[in-house]
């Protein structure tokens, strides 16, 4: 065991380490802490992610770490370097809205950090037992997030539903390890695999195992049913943490439901795809469409996020090559655009209070036309209109399934996909096509915050720029994913 | 008698089931962590009782991690209760239901 | 296959107004309407004078695409940045372009509020339409196929009538419906090129995948009929609805009415083209099979929407109502000239479509002008508007005349091929469908009557002022253009030829052995006629 | 200089004039004088032009060259499969010929058009200089047509200028257009010849289907040559032709547009729905005269359609007391002889009494004119009376045609008819295509519309002319002659109408066919059939005796007599107006039958054109509502807008038809209700759906 051993680790171990220092710093700092700690968080993130490129540049194929507990390949970089950025942008953005609530900003940085190690680790984890602890670090962190404003109602309760269920949800997927563990007697997704490939065991115990450890996952990315906590969360939980959940988490589960699924369990795919299918299905029909009457933009925009996990989760449904880098990619530009549009809901301040309400976009683009055209481009790429980079996700997710032989599926995918545009549009309908100075309506302002805003703008910058030329991004993930062999 | 795998498996089974019971039916946070609690403890004696059969370290391990975790589990719970009883003091869960629909 | 000369001035045409857009964006002062207007009027008007030589350096008997660019755009997936155009593109492009202008340099007094967002629009409207006819990659042509939505969806929403909010995301999600099953077809189509279709046992040709629209012409044959029977129906939702075909056809009438003047003219004369144009260069060439299959059922939707359009068209109280409703009607006819699958007929439909554009298009500017003076369209509002207005009466006289099909005017020419067509297909299609061109006459005529003869009976049309300088100056051209195709159509159906041959050379295989000459002269000595030659021959 | 090559400028010049005057006069404002010069010009050299270019052509090339000019290829629709399996091209050219039939039309076209340019100075001179400078540029622009029409040498030219002259009509007859019923008139008239073009269109394309070409000059000699091949086709080209005549020369069941559209200025009455358009229809027959003679069917069909209408109309015209109407009711009754005439294949005879026709027709609308002009604007005949003596030349003209038109020897009309009823009975001795009894019904037919038709002729003149003015003192004073513009004309074809028929002498009668010029001149248009014995279209020329030929004559200048002779004792002298007032009430119903022109309007508005609209609102109704709804699932759209737009209401109204919308509305809301809002609902909600999809997975699995 010589030190050159822990080399392939330093992104996680310095992230860790930059975390502690952060919480221990917030101590003293309190409230005025918060953009000195954040710009630290940022830059830590920012070293963590020249480590992870300088760690897995190298490496051509994949190399395993402590026995195998976390393996550095193409796709843990992708989603390494992902996670951090889309972390990097939600603590920025979060600036402003600390400072100008009444919590404090040592522990909240430091949370997203803890977080964001979470995340790395799940995509990296090579092991059942590692997966389970990074999805834990992430879980926990995220509970505490979730409630961060304890004093607010709404913020209490979301992490208080959340967690429960989140800890219910957990349990199930141990259980389900638990009884993988039983048949095939290891952890290792590579024995596992190997195991599999061996003899494809159609004995009940592993299935049964497997299938519980979908759900979990499931839980993770918030498909149907497992979706119940979404809504709730992603309303109650403050505007950047909305934000930061709606991504980084969502795409770590995403990378180690890729793992567990196309890493181990490919040769028993015939069991899980049925499920998939059928979650899949239900999570676009059912995201899309209860989306429809919400009037809290944030509650919109949660169940747009479960719509989303639909779309994606036909990807592992397809189970194949396309279905594989298209995800990736898919995550990447989901990220972003969520992001871009959680920043408006952070900035848009109504009465005091945050402007969560879609009448509160009334009449943004007489009075911000630059803003209202940014969340127009946000809102198209969610639609997934061209030329924004919604468009292209969607489209290889699509090709995908449509190469697997999925046709039902897919249309069910399109046909939803144009009815989320309606909701999209009731946002722009109101910045556009309403005065807000209707009788009953008083509209919201959108703060000045420079951070956010140059956030915003990055995210834009991205959706954009993918949406028009796009190759670069997709022969990434098209290398990342050469670890499976599918 | 031999006690086999089996038992162990069906014995957590009941475990888990107990405790996912627990969870929708009982309306107090305290007694909802005590569920969790119970969730968790039936994975462990899963795990335990493989690991011994296959004779196998790792599961052993994963019990263990199950343990620390389940710890930081109850401490985020106790801290949310609190939280929630500083708010609109109470510990019935299905008080908490500002958000819905 | 391709002639890649002039490759960049495709791309000037297709790009100038994006970035016309972009520059006032950046650079115009929202308040300084006067800039908008000079600004956004030079800019459209600069785009149709470079596209002109399009018309000249057009080769009829060159290579098939011409001005062609192509190169990678997303290497990994085989989509290719591919521009290119044949006649028909051509002659659409140009009467994009010529519309384009028209439109911008009508809506001078017409757009009072949000000028720069509203010249703006027009503009992206415009790069978004001439690149789906420029575009010759499926995933290329679909973005600007998508890319078109939003910009007319804001000007009907932003500047329409009062349920403009309605008609706007009524228009937007009808195209998108129709659109995202269209992209479903093309993914079954390129996987089909390539690797085949895992789970539906459907092994592929095997060939490197790739969205080319010439490369896939050259495989269309070897696809089976059932593929091409999905693929068909995938692309035939998502043109029908945009055409608009008979059940698809009620987002039309909406939109038409909200819309601003020059949205309705862009909307009439240009985007209802899409949906032909996806025929023609597409579901027909790609799926020659299901096309021949498909010919008698859409050749009946389409006899329908001539009737029903033009029935449904005479009992409008609102002029811009009945004018779309009559679209629905010409777009039948056009409908029906393709699915005649021959010549005639087809080189019918295409010129009909560029009648179409510059008739219905100038009806709308007529409607949008009276609608200035009175924000009115009513037709019991007006009569005897001849009286107070001649100039303007003339006009509307001509164009009304041409949109009837008047011989030596455009109308004529494309019905006469496109029945002839009909008639060479089946001689009862000829009969119904032109039955149409009365109701043409009468619903055209009726309205010309209420609105122009008679008393002048409402005072508030009394002073009302005739055309001006500028409203006869967007007239004109279409005006001259009805005449030109008219008289001496030569030049356009030289053009549109080469298109109409392709189209042909691939239909044709597909069709069952056509009936010898006996039976078919016998077919026609069934009508009328047989016992009198019967009678004859004792 | 050869002027048969210039043929196509004939219609050109009054194109060019009609561009000036409706262009350029109105933006300059200019003068009336300026806009006679214009007209007349524009008319005038088309009337030289086309005489000079006839003789021309007659002498040196010789009238049995048919002569084309062809300008250019007008427009090329590709090739296409035609019926007997061979492909011919598309490729309609714009080209002109000179033959016989059409250099007698575009003879007596550009020569009445000319007179009646002049006429109209007279009569216009009141309106404004821009309504003035708009009648005449429609009235060039109607030339334009009609020689367009006549010069065509294929179907598709034919074809321009037929639609041409329905629009110059249109534009003519709504000149007025401030009247609402002008307008109507107008509208009415074209809406109904569109239903004639509907037919005319089809048989254009079924022709091209048959023959692979629109030529004339192709079509018919290849019909000609082989006539069984093509007799069931010529059947229905003909019948289908034949509904394009109907609708533009106003037979039954279309006539009903002619009478309506004397709403027009008088002299457009008397160029466009009396001498020239309405003859198009005679016209095309005689053009088409192959096609028929294949088709045994298509004749009789012709044949009874003008026998029947002739019989009609004359019967209408009995009773009617507006000049306008009575002269518009002759004319359509005078086409039916015309059509009679093709169908028992008398074309000659047919073309014969349109040139007649158009002599005395037009001289009695430009008298009536003149009257109403004088009258200031009157055209009830009950209200005039006595005008002999105010407006001598207008009457010895008036009287002149309507000895014409009433078959008196020696008068124009009296040879074209005399030779149509001749040519009925022969049909019927010779057993023309076996339809025998049908021809000699036809010709009795025929012999009635002849009595009535100089009964109610006469009617006019007595009513008109003689007896004392009834219009009161007032309008009285105002009587005048009309100035030399107006009477020029009328002393023109005054003349044309009394000595116009001698070209058509019936030599046959006095064994000398040669003296009849015109079958001679139109000979080389009535192509010989492949092998005459079984073509049938023939008739043997001596069905009839010489003897029976005088006794026919004799009969209907008896009948004619008999019908003056009436008038007489009806209208003039003692006891005018007694007896028709007693006969009125004696058969009253029959009477107002006639008055109301057997309510074939009244019959027309309440089934077709009620109907028509009843459905289009119906369908209307239809698209709102159902096809909105249902079809398209305008779902999101609908719930959607309420959303947006707050403007629930009028949504949800034509939206709550549709399920669609229904369905997304509530599954919206029922999925809400998933979201119970408290943790253990939650858990509850995982674990059922957990439950499900185990379901589903050992389902599927097992």
């Amino acid at each position: 065991m010589t030190l050159a051993q822990f080399v392939p680790l330093l992104p996680e171990i310095f992230l860790a380490v930059a975390g502690f220092v952060v919480l221990l710093l917030g101590i003293p700092m309190g409230r005025r802490g918060v953009r000195p700690l954040t710009l630290i968080g940022v830059a830590a993130l920012a070293v963590t992610a020249m480590l992870v490129w300088l760690v897995g540049r190298p490496v051509d194929g994949p190399e395993a770490i402590l026995g195998g507990m976390l393996v550095v390949d193409g796709m843990a970089v992708f989603f390494q370097l992902l996670m951090l950025a889309s972390s990097a942008v939600a603590l920025v953005m979060a600036a402003g809205f600390l400072e100008r609530s009444r919590y404090g900003g040592g522990e909240f940085v430091s949370l997203v950090l803890f977080a964001t190690l979470g995340t790395l680790i799940m995509a990296s984890g090579g092991n059942l037992a590692s997966l389970y602890v990074g999805l834990e670090l992430m879980a926990l962190s995220v509970y505490v997030l979730v409630g961060y404003f304890k004093l607010e109602v709404k913020s209490n309760e979301a992490a208080v539903k959340y967690f429960v269920l989140g800890a219910a949800s957990s349990a199930i997927l141990l259980y389900g390890i638990s009884l993988v563990y039983g048949s095939l007697g290891t952890l290792d997704l590579e024995e596992i695999h190997a195991s599999l490939v061996a003899v494809p065991s159609a004995n009940p115990m592993l299935v049964l195992g497997i299938v519980l450890v979908g759900f979990g996952m499931l839980f993770k990315v918030a498909a149907v049913p497992f979706h119940v906590w979404t809504p709730d969360a992603y309303e109650g939980a403050p505007t950047p943490v909305t934000a930061f959940i709606s991504v980084a988490p969502k795409a770590a589960a995403f990378a180690m439901f890729m793992r567990l699924f196309f890493g181990a369990f490919a040769p028993e795919v015939e069991y899980w795809r049925m499920v998939l299918w059928v979650a899949a299905a239900a999570t676009m029909i059912y995201g899309n469409v209860a989306a429809l009457t919400q009037n809290n933009v944030k509650r919109m925009l949660a169940y747009s996020s479960i719509a989303h996990a639909g779309y994606a989760l036909m990807g592992l449904v397809a189970a194949n090559q396309t279905g594989a880098w298209a995800l990736l990619v898919y995550m990447l530009i989901y990220s972003f655009m969520n992001l871009g549009a959680f920043g408006f809901v952070i900035l848009l301040e109504s009465k005091g209070y945050a402007g969560e309400e879609i009448a509160d976009y009334a009449g943004l683009a007489r009075r911000h036309p630059a803003a209202a055209l940014g969340m127009l481009i946000f809102m198209l790429a969610l639609a997934g209109i061209p030329p924004t980079a919604g468009f292209m996700g969607k489209l290889y997710l699509f090709a995908a399934a449509v190469e697997g032989g999925y046709i039902v599926l897919t249309v069910i995918a399109v046909v939803m996909s144009a009815v989320s545009l309606f909701y999209y549009f009731r946002i722009v309908a109101q910045m556009y096509m309403h005065e807000g100075l209707e009788e009953g309506v008083i509209p919201a302002e959108l703060l000045r915050d420079r951070w956010t805003g140059a956030m915003i703008a990055v995210c834009v910058v991205i959706t954009l720029a993918v949406g028009i030329y796009p190759a670069p991004v997709v022969g990434w993930a098209k290398n990342a994913i050469s670890a499976f062999g599918l | 008698m031999i006690i086999t795998a089996t038992h162990y498996v069906v014995l957590s089974l009941i475990l888990l089931c107990l405790g996912l019971i627990g969870v929708m039916v009982r309306r107090n946070f305290i007694t909802v962590l005590m569920s969790l609690e119970l969730m968790f403890n039936a994975v462990n004696l899963n795990l335990i009782a493989f690991s011994y059969r296959l004779d196998d370290l790792s599961g052993q391990v994963l019990a263990i991690f199950v343990i620390t975790v389940a710890a930081a589990e109850v401490a985020i719970g106790l801290g949310l209760i609190i939280a929630l009883v500083r708010v609109r003091d109470t510990v019935a869960l299905d008080e908490a239901d500002v958000m819905r629909g | 296959m391709m002639d890649f000369q002039y490759g960049w001035l495709l791309n000037l045409i297709c790009y100038l107004p994006l970035a016309g857009a972009l520059l006032m964006m950046a650079f115009i002062n929202k308040e300084n309407s006067t800039g908008i207007k000079t600004w956004a009027t030079l800019v459209a008007g600069l785009d149709f004078v470079i596209s002109i030589p399009l018309w000249f350096l057009y080769k009829p008997d060159g290579v098939e695409f011409q001005f062609a660019t192509q190169f990678d755009w997303i290497p990994s997936v085989g989509v290719q940045y591919i521009f290119g155009v044949d006649g028909f593109s051509v002659l659409l492009i140009l009467l994009t372009t010529l519309l384009g202008f028209i439109a911008v340099y009508s809506s001078f007094t017409a757009i009072a509020e949000r000028k720069k967002e509203y010249y703006i629009s027009l503009l992206l409207l415009q790069t978004g339409m001439l690149g789906v006819f420029c575009s010759l990659d499926f995933i290329l042509f679909y973005v600007f196929w998508e890319v078109m939505l939003v910009p007319m969806y804001f000007l009907i929403g932003v500047w329409g009538g009062p349920r403009r909010l309605y008609a706007a995301i009524k228009f937007f999600l009808y195209t998108l419906f129709g659109s995202v099953l269209m992209l479903v077809g093309i993914l079954t189509l390129y996987f089909y090129n390539a690797g085949g279709l895992a789970a539906l046992g459907l092994k592929g040709l095997g060939n490197v995948p790739t969205f080319s629209i010439p490369y896939l012409y050259t495989i269309a044959p070897l696809i089976p009929a059932e593929v091409q029977f999905w693929v068909f129906l995938a692309f035939f939702v998502g043109f029908a609805i945009k055409v608009p075909m008979f059940p698809f056809h009620t987002w039309l009438p909406d939109a038409h009415v909200e819309a601003p003047t020059a949205a309705s003219v862009i909307l009439a004369a240009v985007l209802l083209k899409m949906g032909t144009y996806g025929f023609v260069r597409l579901s027909m060439p790609l799926l020659p099979d299901a096309t021949v299959k498909a010919q008698g059922w859409i050749g009946v939707l389409a006899i329908i929407a001539i009737i029903y359009g033009a029935l449904v068209a005479m009992a409008q109280k609102d002029m811009k109502k009945l004018v779309a409703y009559s679209s629905v009607s010409h777009m039948g006819f056009i409908m029906l000239g393709l699915f005649a699958l021959n010549e005639p007929g087809l080189r019918g439909a295409i010129l009909q479509m560029l009648n179409h554009g510059v008739s219905t298009g100038a009806l709308f500017l007529l409607v949008g002008i009276v609608y200035e003076r009175r924000h009115n369209r009513m037709i019991a509002e007006y009569g005897g508007l001849a009286k107070v207005m001649p100039i303007y009466a003339t006009f509307f006289l001509v164009i009304t005349m041409s949109s009837i099909g008047l011989p030596t005017l455009n109308g004529f020419i494309g019905e006469f091929l496109i029945l002839i067509g009909a008639y060479n297909h089946s001689w009862v299609w000829a009969l119904f469908a032109a039955s149409g061109i009365v109701l043409g006459a009468a619903y055209m005529l009726w309205m010309y009557q209420r609105v122009f003869f008679g008393e002048l009976t409402n005072e508030k049309n009394e002073d009302l002022a005739d055309l001006n300088r500028r409203e006869q100056w967007t007239l004109i051209p279409l005006v001259i253009i009805a005449f030109w195709i008219g008289l001496y159509p030569k030049p356009f159906l030289d053009r549109m030829a080469p298109t109409v041959d392709r189209v042909l050379e691939r239909v044709v295989v597909a069709m069952p052995e056509a009936e010898t000459a006996a039976d078919r002269v016998a077919e026609l000595a069934a009508v009328p006629g047989e016992e009198a030659a019967g009678e004859h021959g004792e | 200089m050869k002027f048969y090559d210039l043929i196509w400028l004939i219609p050109i010049f009054p194109l060019l004039g009609a561009l000036i005057n409706g262009l350029v006069s109105n933006r300059l404002g200019l003068k009336k004088s300026v806009t006679d010069a214009v007209a007349i010009a524009g008319s005038g050299l088309a009337w030289l032009l086309g005489w000079a270019a006839i003789v021309q052509w007659a002498l040196e090339l010789g009238i049995h060259n048919t002569h084309i000019v062809s300008l250019f290829s007008w427009f090329q629709g590709g090739s296409l499969r035609i019926l007997d399996g061979s492909v011919a091209e598309v490729d309609v050219a714009a080209s002109f010929q000179l033959d016989p039939v059409s250099a007698l039309m575009v003879a007596f076209v550009t020569f009445v058009g000319f007179l009646i340019h002049v006429y109209s100075i007279g009569y216009m001179h009141d309106e404004s200089d821009r309504a003035y400078a708009r009648y005449f540029s429609y009235l060039n622009l109607f030339m334009f047509s009609m020689l367009v029409l006549v010069l065509g040498s294929n179907m598709a030219v034919m074809f321009v200028g037929w639609e041409g002259v329905g629009l110059c009509s249109y534009l003519l007859i709504g000149f007025y257009f401030e009247k609402e019923w002008c307008a109507a008139a107008g509208m009415k008239a074209f809406i109904v010849n569109r239903i004639g073009d509907w037919g005319f269109l089809l048989a254009i394309f079924a022709t091209f289907m048959v023959f692979g070409s629109l030529e004339f000059t192709e079509i018919f000699p290849t019909a000609a040559a082989h006539p069984e091949t093509y007799a069931a086709a010529a059947t229905v080209i003909g019948l289908l032709l034949f509904v394009g005549a109907i609708g533009k020369s106003a037979q039954i069941p279309l006539y009903v547009w002619l009478p309506d559209a004397m709403a027009g200025p008088t002299p457009v009455s008397a160029l466009i729905h009396a001498a020239t358009m309405v003859t198009a229809g005679v016209y095309m027959v005689v053009r088409c005269n192959v096609i028929y003679r294949l088709s045994p069917t298509a004749m009789l069909v012709v044949a009874i359609i003008g026998g029947l209408t002739a019989i009609v109309a004359a019967t209408i015209g009995l009773v009617q007391n507006d000049i306008k109407k009575v002269l518009a009711y002759s004319t359509v009754s005078q086409l039916g002889y015309m059509f009679l005439a093709a169908g028992v294949g008398a074309f000659v005879a047919a073309i014969f009494h349109v040139l007649t026709h158009a002599f005395f027709k037009a001289c009695l609308f430009l008298g009536s004119g003149s009257v109403i002009h004088a009258c200031s604007g009157e055209q009830d005949i009950r209200k005039m009376g006595g005008l002999k003596k105010y407006m001598p030349t207008t009457y010895w003209t008036f009287l002149a045609a309507t000895l014409a038109i009433s078959g008196i020897p020696i008068f124009a009309g009296f040879f074209s008819k005399d030779e149509i009823l001749a040519k009925a009975f022969e049909a019927g001795a010779g057993n023309l295509n076996t339809f025998a009894s049908t021809y000699y019904a036809l010709w009795a037919f025929g012999m009635v519309a002849a009595v009535l038709t100089a009964f109610y002729m006469f009617r006019l003149v007595f009513v008109t002319f003689h007896g004392e003015f009834r219009g009161g003192e007032e309008a009285e004073r105002h009587l005048h002659e009309s100035p030399w513009t107006m009477t020029m004309p009328l002393v023109v074809l005054g003349v044309l109408s009394v000595f116009g028929g001698l070209i058509g002498f019936p030599g046959k009668l006095f064994h000398h066919p040669e003296w009849n010029l015109i079958e001679r001149f139109l000979e080389p248009v009535i192509l010989p059939i492949g092998h005459a014995a079984e073509s049938g279209g023939h008739v043997s020329q001596h069905a009839v005796s010489l003897g029976l030929e005088w006794g026919l004559v004799f009969l209907s200048v008896a009948a004619a007599s008999f019908g003056i002779w009436l008038a007489y004792r009806f209208y003039m002298g003692a006891g005018a107006f007694v007896r028709p007032r007693l006969l009125a009430e004696r058969f009253s119903f029959a009477y107002r039958l006639l008055l109301n022109k057997y309510w074939v309007d009244e019959i027309y508005a309440a089934t077709v054109i009620a109907g028509t609209i009843k459905l289009s609102r119906l369908l209307w109704e239809f698209d709102a509502r159902v096809v909105d709804g249902v079809v398209n699932g305008t779902a999101l759209t609908t719930v959607g807008s309420s959303f947006i737009s707050g403007i629930f209401d009028l949504k949800v109204v034509d939206g709550a038809v549709n399920l669609v919308a229904k369905s997304y509305e509530v599954a919206s809301r029922e999925f809400r209700r998933l979201q119970v809002g408290y943790a253990e609902g939650y858990v509850m909600v995982m674990v059922f759906g957990a439950a499900i999809l185990l379901g589903v997975f050992y389902l599927v699995k097992l």
